[in-house]
């Protein structure tokens, strides 16, 4: 059921190949970390248990053969994949979403934008309204990019002198959607790939929303580099320039059903809002 | 026994006063060990190259584990692990007692309730475990004592009951108390059973031979492994997250590490701080050894 | 029974102990069968007979700390463990057994003394939890049994610092701090070594002299003749010989005991 | 000693025949324990409702847990945790042997390593453990032979020897050996100190005296918290995606959980096969117990 | 010495043990005060005295169960433990250690068998471990030496399974199959019902009759009397009187022997 990209007629670009670092082009091998626990973004596919597969992964054999060279697309802890970027993997390529203070640790290259999406139990039952989040409660991922923007909004609601945005901050964003479909959190709210996806799977349980206010813009998602490696930093860049003007890019979101996460033009350590 | 006291031939005697009163002590050379000092020397050298290491290696980012060690969050985060590691204790112990006087109780039914609640507690990992007292209030949106196919008597809405903080004691508490069991019942028939007899010949109730006879004995065999258990705990703390509970230690570290997206001197202030209480758990559990060995270790008793 | 022969100390002739047609079985061994005993107050009975006749188990059987298989145990007048309600035996609660207990004081061969607490609190230990005695009276109590048995100046002693025969005196301390109207010693000697004997048979002779009902289990022949007023040997877990204790070592009528006491005299 | 063997208050036979041979045996009412009873309907009542509850609750998806509880990636990845469980517990058990006769030791240095090891292992989470074993190979590329301030004398590539199964089974194994070493130490600490000297009287050698004569004996304290142990091991294992290694039952079901957006099923799916394990590990405890018992629990000396 | 008068069993009149001004410090306690003692091969040694007189003390300084603190022993001619060089005691290798203790057995008061090994397997125990002899040949030597003891029947069983006096006997059988050419035995009776006591004793007194030299210590002097041919009082950490035990029992020199022996006797 998963889209198969086929990266056959993509064509390996030797000027840029040639740009490679000596170890990369000598292993001919392009290794990248990733933690495969967030469909559609990445995930281990239901053939064999093992091969990765999604949008990420799409995105990644892309440009391995824009390099001329293979994948080794790897599952990874995020605990386990910062720390060794530049020595164990290449590149991470996990839906890492760009924030300041990451670009402090590591070097970015945006690729993709992300728009939010809610996620109510189906029929709506609690009567959720994007427009009125002050004293919901809202099932979340811990430590996503979706929970940075709930808490400016937790923010101003204090301020307008309302109730909070009650959060439930969960491990796995598959557990926050549980708890909205079992009636333990009014919605839940993330990446539209993600919650679409979600929603897909749940067999009618579960309704998306389209997000407003604050939470109706987009955030933008980067490929991952240590950030000592400006050279690899800046090749990766223009592959995945390359890939977009080529519309490789808009294909594979095409296919995947997000057609609003193409991005006009990849920047290295774009300037973003926090 | 203390193995390294009763050996003789390992008793050597450091240089010592060479004689005691009248008495000319024998002058006792040692053995040497060539062996053992060039093992000491190689473990030494290891464990200094590997501290250089670390102390110089950049990936460790000791400037960010220095800034954020004594962050309030953390030490909130220290606080509430803590408090968490207490509260989890003092239910499986509570229950662990309570399982191993059902455990010998002759009611059957009672006695297979027991067995029961050790091996599912036993089997199942603590993070499900934990997840379901989570959903709990979720699955199970009120408790009420009704006839099983009739109306409720009494309802009770279970959030009011099963709040994070109490999902989280009760998850890693019952899951404890199954490890717990074990280790008593092993403490238990550790005792000599004339103590028993003794103490029933005294008129002695049920409750109280356990309470003054039984237990401060057996307390001796059961400290280790509940000071290994206990420690356990304290680390177990980290999978709270599955409640959801947000005030622990590793979730206050894994969120600063998620935004600055560093993770290792995040991870090495978690570290820094579980070793730290550990160190603490460890100069109680040797106070305890020493406090339940009273009469029995302190003052060793001639074998024949 | 010939313990008639010799004049009770004490008074009052009541019966102290009766036991009716004891049996035990564990499991398929027979350990006691059908033995019939009355120790009245004051007496001082004791039990002599080969390893594995069933001495301890007897004694046991009176302190209910085994449960019998047949048969009735009376001490002081009252059914041991038990309320008999048309030929059935009630098990009683506990708490009644508990009770009755504390009438009788045992002491073990292995002393048992509580090895967690001191010479002075393991005398205190029956009276202020089972009596409920404050704590500061309690242990002047003890203190003066300690005295009483000789062992005034350890009474802050963990047992593993004192001899086997300072631990047994402990032993026989405590037993006597509960008050009990009976006191079982079972083998109190036999895990002593032979200078320290004598210092807890001269405790127990002393009990004896007070006019304490007591029943001795003994290997120790010449102190059995020396204390005892009803000597009772036990063969295979049946009373084959009673009597007064010179009539039974002097002129034994059974080969049994004649072929035991050729062997240990 | 067995508490319930032992008390015969409560040794209240059932009804049994009521004549051996020629004795007629006292016919024995056992007491009524009503309230028990009433306990007893009430955690029988309760169990049921609740399994009803769970059995009909929409949200535990028993469609999808049939589905994939017998899956070909599920099966590996039990086969691959009973591995993982096996060979860290090896590594384990025989590092904590080791720590204990270095604590016994005479040699202060062998002493202190030994304290410190336990220490350290104990004291920091095994998450943290297994990630830096993972990262082993980027903090120090080469393990290298070299002196403290100048050249390599020898050298080898991390990456070749710290393989991900490596790194998981000796970061579980290094862990462990530390909480299993205070087991150790307090099983070793029950022998009565007779069996050493009665083994020196006869001129065995201390190698041997361990082995044959120590350890024996010191099994029967030790198996109980080892099995708490070893079952530990068993959920522990789910954490070597900090590895990263990616075989394990934990995983394979998070995978699919991840895909499918349902936890709840395949944590039911990941607890019904720990849960089989863990029974299976109990029997093996069972029999472990016995034969470490034989003469001496099974059969019981008379005590006077 | 006196042991001289009676005459050795072995025409092999040379020291089998040796010890020279043994002095034993536990901590502050003074255990042994300067013990000389010569026990002669084929000859019967045994040391009576007080409680905590330090006979123990003095059988485990032989067999190297504890260090000396002061003096020499020797054992078959061979300085135990040390080799000497320039008055320096240079500590053996406890391979070496080892080689020496296995030339004396010793049977210790609580018997001490191996609880996890059946009868036959804790005397195969030392031939198969220490002297590498094949199973089958251990067996057979074994099932031979409990057969000398008297207790053929019941090499399957464990310790546990067995009375005190079996237990003690296979403890001897376990010291005896190592060959040893002294035995040593600690109060190996004192442990045991009196009922017991005599199986044991027959054992010790079949082994004295074959030759082999002995140490023992025990409390029963009737014994000591019949099968001792050298007699040792001790007390206080100090041999106090030694010779023949006709004389030292009949006719004791020493006032704390005489006190001692009124006590015993
Ligand atoms: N718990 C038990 N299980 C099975 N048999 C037992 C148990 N206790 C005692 N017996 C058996 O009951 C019989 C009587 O034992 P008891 O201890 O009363 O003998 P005893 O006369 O006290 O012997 P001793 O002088 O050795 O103490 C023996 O055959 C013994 O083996
Ligand atoms: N491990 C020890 N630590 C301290 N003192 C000890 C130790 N072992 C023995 N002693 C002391 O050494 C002295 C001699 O003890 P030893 O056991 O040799 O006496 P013994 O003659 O064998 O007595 P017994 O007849 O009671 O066995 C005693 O005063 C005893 O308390
Ligand atoms: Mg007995
Ligand atoms: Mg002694």
């Amino acid at each position: 059921e998963a889209p198969n990209f086929n990266p056959d007629k993509i064509t390996t670009d030797p000027a840029l190949a040639a740009k490679l670092p000596e170890h990369i082009a000598k292993a001919g091998v392009l290794v990248v970390g990733s933690d495969t626990a967030y469909a559609p973004w990445e995930y281990i596919s239901e053939k064999d248990g093992k091969t990765p597969e999604g949008i990420d992964v799409d995105i990644a054999e892309a440009m391995a053969k824009t390099l001329g060279l293979k994948l080794d697309f790897r599952t990874a802890a995020f605990d386990g994949i910062l720390p060794a970027l530049g020595a164990k993997y290449d590149l991470g390529i996990s839906a890492f979403s760009i924030s300041n203070e990451r670009l402090k640790a590591v070097n970015f290259v945006s690729y993709s934008q992300t728009g939010a999406l809610w996620a109510v139990k189906a029929g709506n039952p609690k009567a959720f309204k994007p427009d009125e989040l002050c004293g919901r409660n809202v099932a979340i991922q811990s430590g996503s990019y979706f929970q940075r923007l709930l808490q400016d909004e937790s923010q101003a609601c204090v301020s307008a002198g309302k109730p909070e945005i009650e959060m439930i901050p969960f491990a796995t964003q598959a557990e926050a959607l549980t708890r909205v479909a079992a009636d333990g959190a009014d919605a839940t709210v993330s990446g539209s790939a993600t919650i679409g996806y979600a929603a897909k799977q749940s067999n009618g349980r579960l309704q998306t929303m389209r997000p407003a206010g604050k939470l109706g813009g987009f955030g933008l998602n980067g490929i991952a580099i240590a950030k000592k490696d400006t050279a690899l930093t800046e090749l990766v860049a223009e592959v995945t320039n390359k890939l977009i003007v080529d519309g490789v890019y808009k294909e594979i979101y095409g296919m995947w059903g997000i057609d609003d996460s193409n991005i006009p033009v990849a920047e290295i350590n774009p300037k973003v809002k926090d | 026994m203390d193995i390294e006291k009763a050996a003789p031939d390992r008793l050597v005697p450091t240089r010592q006063a060479d004689r005691v009163g009248a008495v000319k002590l024998n002058e006792v050379v040692p053995r040497r060990h060539p062996g053992r000092w060039v093992a000491t020397l190689l473990l030494l050298w290891l464990a200094i190259s590997f501290a250089q290491n670390v102390a110089t290696n950049e990936n460790f980012h000791w400037d960010i584990f220095a800034q954020y060690v004594f962050a309030p969050q953390v030490i909130r985060g220290v606080g509430w692990t803590i408090l968490l590691t207490v509260a989890a204790m003092a239910v499986a112990i509570s229950i662990a007692l309570l399982l191993v006087v059902m455990r010998g109780s002759d009611n059957p039914i009672l006695r297979t309730c027991a067995w029961f609640w050790i091996w599912f507690f036993r089997g199942t990992p603590v993070y499900t475990q934990l997840l379901f007292w989570g959903l709990f209030a979720v699955l199970f949106p009120r408790i009420s004592l009704s006839l099983p196919f009739g109306g409720e008597i009494v309802g009770l809405d279970t959030k009011m009951l099963v709040t994070p903080a109490v999902a989280a004691i009760v998850g890693l508490g019952f899951n404890e108390s199954a490890y717990l069991a074990e280790i008593f019942r092993a403490g238990f028939n550790a005792i000599d059973r004339g103590q028993l007899e003794a103490a029933q010949a005294l008129g002695m109730r049920q409750g109280r031979i356990w309470r003054r006879i039984l237990l401060p004995q057996a307390m001796r065999v059961i400290v280790p492994p509940t000071g290994n258990e206990t420690i356990g705990m304290l680390k177990m703390t980290s999978l709270v997250l599955a409640v959801p509970f947000t005030l622990d230690l590793m979730f206050a570290t894994n969120a600063i590490a998620n935004r600055l997206y560093l993770p290792v001197p995040l991870l090495l202030v978690a570290g820094f701080w579980y070793l730290s209480i550990t160190s603490l758990l460890m100069v109680g559990q040797y106070y305890l050894e020493r406090h339940f060995g009273k009469g029995v270790d302190t003052i060793r008793a001639r074998t024949e | 029974m010939n313990a008639i022969m010799t004049p009770p100390r004490s008074t009052d002739a009541q019966p102290c102990v009766h036991l009716q047609g004891i049996h035990k079985f564990y499991g398929a061994v027979h350990a006691l069968r059908g033995v019939d005993l009355t120790i009245k107050r004051g007496e001082v009975c004791v039990a002599i007979g080969p390893s594995g006749s069933g001495k301890s188990t007897l004694l046991r059987c009176i302190n209910q700390l085994e449960q019998i298989s047949a048969g009735r145990v009376f001490v002081l007048g009252e059914l041991a463990g038990y309320t008999e309600i048309d030929g059935r035996m009630h098990v009683l609660a506990p708490r009644r057994v508990a009770e009755q207990r504390r009438r009788t004081g045992m002491v073990f061969q292995r002393f048992n003394l509580f090895p967690h607490m001191t010479a002075i609190e393991n005398v205190m230990e029956g009276p202020v939890q089972v009596k409920n005695m404050p704590r500061a009276e309690a242990r002047e109590n003890a203190q003066a049994l300690l005295k009483r048995v000789g062992l005034a100046e350890l009474a802050g002693r963990y047992p593993s610092q004192l001899s086997g025969g300072q631990q047994q005196r402990v032993a026989i301390a405590r037993a006597l701090a509960m008050e009990p109207e009976v006191m079982l010693f079972d083998e109190p000697t036999s895990a002593l070594d032979p200078e320290l004997v004598g210092e807890v048979l001269d405790v127990i002779k002393d009990l004896a002299k007070s006019g304490m009902t007591m029943m001795l289990v003994t290997h120790e022949i010449g102190f059995a003749r020396e204390v005892a007023n009803h000597l009772v040997f036990m063969d295979q877990g049946a009373v084959v010989e009673e009597g007064d204790p010179r009539d039974v070592l002097n002129r034994p009528s059974n080969p049994r005991t004649r072929a035991f006491l050729s062997k240990v005299l």
